[in-house]
């Protein structure tokens, strides 16, 4: 039989009532893969996470895993385990029963369910906590309680439902790395819903930017960033956001697009010319390491500065352009510009990336590394 | 229906099942034969003669029935407000961790666990004018006793004191309820507002125990206009009628005259009422916004 | 905190205020065990001398010859606990039902059982009684438990209490590869006892008072509940001069139920005070 | 612990509830259902009849005797909360009523117009009882229809108990005998006279929560001016100078404070214990204790009780009485039921002066006349109420329920929270609607 998971969605469809949450997903997992749905809160992404897990049903479509047709089986048949948002122990067991409760529920003998709950306590630490109730526990101990409830179940396929998101800063950092290594011991794919890019990022193998109901773009997470399918994904991922500015395409003989601002500077980019001329209107996007801080003068363009925010090893600017645009560039950690100074932007057209009407990203042909 | 409709109610059945039966069987089903029997001259060994609307025209100009529903809602609008008020004194008051609130609450609850005989045997024996314990209090200090259970002005009102004593348990622990489920940052930042002890009861702790209240008020109301046991132990519904609740005289109407459909009409004339108040009450408490 | 500590602690004028109302509230009490330690003959001259000595557990020993009152105490104990267990099962299971399951025509059935909560007992004994007359329920503790678990209140809690727990356990259980009927009883009946307490002691004490019922279901005496017993000995002309005696079987009535509220104080005042669905 | 204990607990109940349930051995099985209170604490199992006292306590050695001298039998007897009969309505509709029941003679009627009784001529003739020598008014009691109904056990009327110690005070004696009124204004003059020679009310009445008081003063009263207060089955009359008069008597007394107020039934009973009042207006039922009072030294009323019919204050003497009777409520029953029946009734008739210890008047002549009876303390004095009572015409059917409602309007009348009219017209009202629908 098929050990490794190979989760896979074709069209699913989900609605209540007229309202529609998810208009024909599609994905394909590898196995053993570690895969984020990134994205707002409402964009669909937790409704799609509990459709694989069968908390939903489907209006339409299929859910695959490992070659099976899950989508009709209740979840408790479908090889999968989930991490919720807020844990979800029972309150009145032990960690021992909670960790046991999905093990005797699926028959398994009881040494090996009392083996498998003291090896997932000892990777997880919480083996002196095995008796006592959740209410006695940490947050961190809780959290990990709850992804040893799922371990012990040896699931083809993990869900993590923002399993970070009620932990503080510096135990969601810890928790990142034991994440991270627990995906290395155990054999399955994971699933994580999150609307932290950071923490998808660094998380997962793939991402999957989900917005308005859809799969926006999949792929791995510096693919995202360097080569955004679109102006949501591009202005989604990254911070600051990316800079979108609307550009005009100017005529030339280069397999590169020369395009001018609304200011009249020009930038020349490194995105091939095929396609674009005709098109309609197009937009650039340059994220703001791209924007370098200069003197008045000596840059691409001049421009205003509206803010400054200052990060230590670099600095963030908010400008003007002449035409009102606005656009955020980057300066030294020990930059001296203030609000209100006339300062040079030197925009690396380089590393520009061009958006067609249809909102599709176009991108340099080497792209560069930021 | 669809399939998946029935599988639901398949599903659903062996949850809701038994006690539907039950509720059906006992409590609907009754009540629907009730109805018929309102419909006709009966007596309680079977005997039945279809009447059409002769107890429901009786009942309309029936004086002893007007002046019984007249006590009932006299002694509801009494009871309710003034129970009311004082369980939510006492919630507010013993609404403290540590031994002394706790011993208090425990003594205010225990009139509740007493039965309607023993509770009107005890308030007989405060109440009555020649042997009563108010009546020694009253006498050692040289006053005539009040003839608490025989004065038409006060006999209603003695039931309601009774009443009032054997009920405060139940809706004071439905307010400790609900005031332990206010969050307790509420009151800071009211007293990060500077909002003094009135404000901060009448701006947040009320708003927020309205919930309880429209419940204790609802559940209350029901079970004082279905007033019976204390009233005919303590006063008979005497004298000359001036404490007898609309049940006593439901219990009369069919225990002592036999008249059985007569009865049933008056049944369900109070349910009709007792639904419509407390309809109404539900209605007045929840269609203001939720603070 | 600190400046809110005094919303903690009961004022001076609290407590004044307080004690007054709780020697309203204990002084009948203190009054009839004071009229049940007195002979009869000495209150009959003069209710008075409860107040002053000398007192005699006479009655106490009368009581404890041979009256009923053991058995009626029994009944009374059968039918308030079988109620109680009766009521809490169907309860839960209903009210688990009607906060989680979906199915066709929910809604208005929850209306429906909220409809019996208007019902007075006296629109349905009458017919009830008939009914169980035909199936030969009278003078038994089946005839006296049935009607108590039509409880459409206890239904209301405990759907309401139901509704309070996240859902996020019920799909834990699922994931977890529980039945629903593993989910409801390992999973959230368990989390449900303060709400069972609740509705336990209510239900308890209301089958404890129960008077309207037993009076006509068990008309035999030695089927009487403690209440129609008690009522038996007290609307008689033949006691009026045993004043101490009557007094004496109502504390003694009163005394079981009140040891186990004594004993078990705490968690019914706190299984009431912290249910957390008392709405 | 707590789990332990609760199910040791439910063990016990469980096994009284099988031990309730567990068959009985083969004897026959008779119920026997009574009120009269219950006072097992103190006569539980004892079958000394003569060292019983009171009602409960004789009734209750009765039957304990009869249990002990009928080994073969299994008497089921049952105590109900007087007066019984919501329990016994119940019981009948529920299809499982008591093989015998005490009952008043003036309900009787109520149970028998629906075909609910048996007639108990057979059962008497059996059990050996003659008809004929019941006394007229217990005859008269159970006799409906031209048939038996019942076994008369007594008769039960209203007296004047007299304290007359306070009476020599007021000088209202003569000859060591209470001087009676022979009218409504003698009686008021003498109320008058003894409350100002001993500060205390002439009268003690029960009048809160008992009807009865002032329907039996009222019919005993019409009865005397021979005023028809049922001229049929679906009428009462009230509205009548008869009534009036005598209604307006009791509320010129209580006017006047010349009678106890706001006091029940116990309020009162021990009023008259005490010595408070002159003359309290009670029934046969209180001759027995009353006497016992009177013999103990240091009681208010140590020699110093009497015990008289109700006077004549107008037209001739009369009493309304009433009685109590064993009836047999039909159902099925076997040849050795009836059997056990019949001795237990003529058990009963065979104790008729038992019973009359408790101050009741005997339904049989032969008690009537025996030595042993006669030689009771008071009982040549209440000889007359045997004579001179009646109970109400048998057709009136639903008299517990005409006696709480005229009672309850008569008591507004007499403490003056309705006209005198008004109130005679309430009732009369109230009382018509309901024979109306018979």
């Amino acid at each position: 039989m098929v050990t490794l998971a190979s989760l896979e969605l074709i069209e699913v469809r989900k609605a209540y009532g007229a309202a529609t949450v998810l208009d024909g997903v599609s994905l394909s997992m590898q196995a053993g893969e570690f895969l984020a749905f990134l994205g707002p809160s409402g964009s669909g992404k937790s409704t799609l996470l509990r459709v694989i897990a069968g908390l939903e049903t489907v209006d339409g479509g299929e859910v695959r895993l490992g070659g099976r047709r899950i989508d009709q089986l209740p979840p408790g048949d479908r090889g999968v385990a989930m991490v919720f948002q807020h844990y979800a122990l029972y309150p009145h067991m032990s960690v021992r029963d909670n960790m046991a409760f999905g093990l005797r529920n699926a028959g398994v003998a009881k040494g090996e369910i009392g083996r498998r709950v003291l090896d997932a306590a000892r990777v997880l630490e919480i083996e002196p906590e095995l008796d006592r109730k959740p209410a006695q526990l940490s947050g961190g101990q809780r959290q990990r309680v709850a992804i040893g409830r799922a371990i012990v179940k040896q699931p083809q396929l993990f869900l993590l439902d923002e399993p970070l998101s009620n932990l503080d800063a510096a135990l969601r950092m810890r928790t990142r790395v034991q994440l991270a290594e627990l995906r290395n011991r155990v054999d399955a794919a994971f699933i994580m819903v999150t609307h932290d890019q950071a923490e998808a990022m660094t998380l997962a193998d793939r991402v999957a930017v989900i917005h308005d109901r859809r799969i926006q773009q999949v792929g791995p997470p510096m693919e995202i960033y360097a080569r955004p399918a679109n102006v949501w994904v591009a202005r989604f991922v990254g911070s600051p956001a990316m800079n979108v500015a609307p550009v005009e395409l100017l005529d030339g003989e280069s397999d590169s697009a020369s395009v001018r601002l609304g200011d009249g500077s020009q930038v020349d980019t490194r995105v091939p010319r095929a396609g674009l001329a005709g098109a309609g209107p197009l937009q650039i996007g340059l994220r703001a390491e791209s924007v370098r801080v200069t003197g008045a003068g000596a840059g691409t363009t001049d421009a205003r500065v509206e803010l400054v925010e200052r990060l230590g090893d670099r600095t963030l600017v908010y400008a003007r352009l002449s035409d009102g645009q606005a656009l955020t560039g980057e300066d030294r950690g020990a930059s001296r510009v203030q609000a209100g100074d006339i300062v040079g932007l030197r925009i690396e057209g380089a590393a520009a990336h061009l958006f067609a009407p249809d909102g599709s990203g176009r991108h340099p042909v080497e792209s560069t590394t930021a | 229906m669809n399939a998946q409709g029935r599988r639901n109610l398949l599903q659903a059945a062996p949850f809701i099942g038994p006690f539907l039966l039950l509720y059906v069987g006992l409590l609907i089903y009754p009540l629907l034969d009730g109805l018929t029997l309102s419909f006709h001259r009966a007596d309680p060994f079977g005997g039945r003669a279809f009447a059409g609307l002769e107890n429901y025209a009786r009942l309309a100009s029936d004086p002893v029935f007007g002046q019984a529903l007249g006590n009932t809602f006299k002694y509801a609008v009494v009871v309710v407000p003034v129970l009311t008020a004082i369980t939510l004194a006492l919630a507010l008051a013993l609404n403290k961790p540590g031994r002394t609130a706790s011993v208090f609450r425990g003594l205010f609850f225990s009139s509740a666990v007493l039965s309607v005989t023993i509770i009107t045997l005890i308030w007989r024996f405060v109440l009555t004018p020649d042997a009563g314990l108010l009546a020694e209090v009253w006498e050692a200090a040289g006053r005539e006793p009040v003839p608490f259970l025989s004065h038409p002005d006060l006999a209603l009102l003695a039931v309601a004191v009774a009443t009032i004593w054997w009920s405060i348990g139940l809706p004071m622990m439905l307010f400790l309820a609900g005031l332990q489920q206010i969050p307790e940052d509420i009151f800071e930042a009211a007293a990060l507002d500077r909002a003094n002890r009135w404000t901060t009861f009448r701006r947040i702790t009320l708003p927020s125990l309205r919930r309880t209240a429209v419940l204790v008020v609802m559940l209350q109301t029901a079970a004082q206009l279905q007033l019976f046991g204390q009233a005919q132990l303590l006063t008979a519904g005497g004298p000359g009628g001036a404490s007898r609740p609309v049940v006593l005289f439901i219990y009369e109407t069919a225990f002592t005259r036999w008249e059985l459909g007569y009865a049933s009409a008056l049944a369900q004339v109070l349910f009709v009422l007792i639904l419509a108040v407390t309809l109404l009450q539900f209605r007045a408490g929840t269609s203001r916004r939720e603070p | 905190m600190k400046g809110l500590a005094d919303r903690h602690r009961l004022s001076p004028l609290a407590l004044a205020g307080l004690s007054v109302a709780a020697l309203v509230m204990v002084a009948p009490l203190l009054w009839t065990v004071a009229l049940s330690l007195k002979s009869n003959a000495e209150l009959m001259r003069d209710s008075g001398t409860a107040f002053f000595a000398p007192y005699t557990l006479e009655n106490y020993r009368a009581i404890l010859q041979g009256s009923q009152v053991f058995g009626w105490l029994l009944n009374s104990l059968i039918v308030s606990l079988g109620t109680t267990l009766g009521v809490l099962a169907l309860c839960s299971l209903a009210g688990y039902g009607f906060a989680r399951l979906e199915f066709p025509g929910r809604r208005a059935l929850f209306v429906f059982v909220l409809l019996g909560l208007a019902v007075p007992e006296q629109a349905v004994i009458l017919p009830r009684h008939q009914l169980f007359a035909d199936f030969g329920l009278h003078n038994s503790y089946p005839g006296l438990i049935l009607p108590g678990l039509a409880a459409p209140f206890g239904v209301f809690f405990m759907a309401q209490y139901f509704r309070g727990i996240p859902r996020e356990l019920d799909e834990a259980a699922l994931l977890d590869g529980a039945s629903r009927w593993t989910l409801f009883w390992k999973v959230l009946l368990p989390l449900t006892w303060p709400a069972q307490a609740t509705l336990g002691v209510f239900t308890f004490l209301a089958s404890w008072n129960d008077y309207w019922w037993p009076l006509i279901s068990a008309t035999r005496s030695d089927r009487f509940t403690l209440t129609v017993g008690l009522a038996s000995s007290q609307m008689n002309y033949a006691q009026t001069s045993g004043l101490g005696y009557l007094m004496a079987q109502a504390v003694f009535a009163a005394l079981p139920i009140l040891i186990v509220y004594a004993l078990f104080q705490k968690q019914i005042v706190g299984a009431m005070a912290g249910a957390a669905a008392a709405r | 612990m707590k789990s332990r204990a609760l199910l040791r607990l439910a063990a016990v109940a469980i096994m009284g509830a099988a031990m309730g349930c567990a068959p009985e051995e083969r004897r026959t099985e008779i119920s026997v259902q009574r009120f009269f209170g219950e006072c097992g604490a103190v006569y539980g199992r004892s079958t000394e009849v003569a060292a019983a006292e009171g009602e409960c306590g004789i009734v209750t050695t009765l039957i304990n005797r009869f249990a002990a001298e009928n080994p073969d039998l299994d008497v089921d007897a049952n105590v109900v909360a007087w007066p019984g009969y919501a329990q016994l309505t119940a019981q009948i509709a529920a299809g499982d009523p008591p093989d015998l029941v005490t009952m008043h003679q003036s309900v009787i009627s109520d149970y028998q117009a629906r075909g609910l009784l048996e007639p108990m001529d057979d059962l008497l003739r059996q059990a050996g009882v003659r008809p004929e020598d019941f006394t007229a008014a217990g005859r008269r009691g159970v006799t409906k229809e031209g048939l038996i109904y019942g076994l008369p056990w007594d008769t039960v009327g209203g007296l004047y108990h007299v304290n007359t110690g306070l009476f020599a005070q007021a000088g209202l004696m003569t000859n060591g005998k209470p001087v009676v009124p022979r009218s409504a204004e003698e009686l008021l003059e003498h109320a008058r006279r003894f409350k100002s020679a001993t500060g205390r009310p002439y009268l003690i009445q029960s009048q809160v929560n008992d009807p009865a008081t002032h329907v039996r003063n009222l019919y005993t009263y019409l009865l005397a001016q021979d005023a028809v207060v049922f001229p049929d089955p679906q009428h009462i009359r009230l509205r009548t100078p008869e009534a009036r008069r005598v209604v307006e008597l009791f509320r010129t007394l209580e006017r006047e404070a010349l009678t106890t107020r706001n006091q029940d039934y116990p309020a009162a009973t021990a009023s008259f214990l005490n010595g408070e009042g002159g003359v309290f207006l009670t029934g046969t039922w209180m001759l027995g204790p009353f006497e016992e009072e009177a013999r103990t030294p240091g009681r208010p009323l140590h020699d110093s009780y009497a015990v008289i019919p109700y006077p004549r204050l107008w037209g001739r003497r009369a009493a309304f009485v009433d009685g109590h009777a064993w009836v047999a409520p039909k159902r099925e029953r076997s040849p050795e039921q009836r059997r056990a029946l019949a001795r237990f009734i003529g058990f009963m008739a065979a104790h008729n002066f038992d019973w009359s210890r408790t101050g009741h008047l005997p339904a049989f002549r032969s008690v009537v006349e025996s030595p042993e009876f006669q030689a009771l303390p008071h009982r040549s004095d209440i000889a007359p109420l045997a004579a001179a009572g009646a109970p109400l015409p048998s057709f009136v059917q639903r008299q517990a329920a005409i006696e709480s409602m005229v009672g309850e309007e008569l008591a507004s009348a007499i403490t003056g929270a309705k006209t005198v009219e008004a109130a005679l017209r309430d009732a009369e009202r109230r009382v018509n609607d309901l024979l109306a629908r018979l």
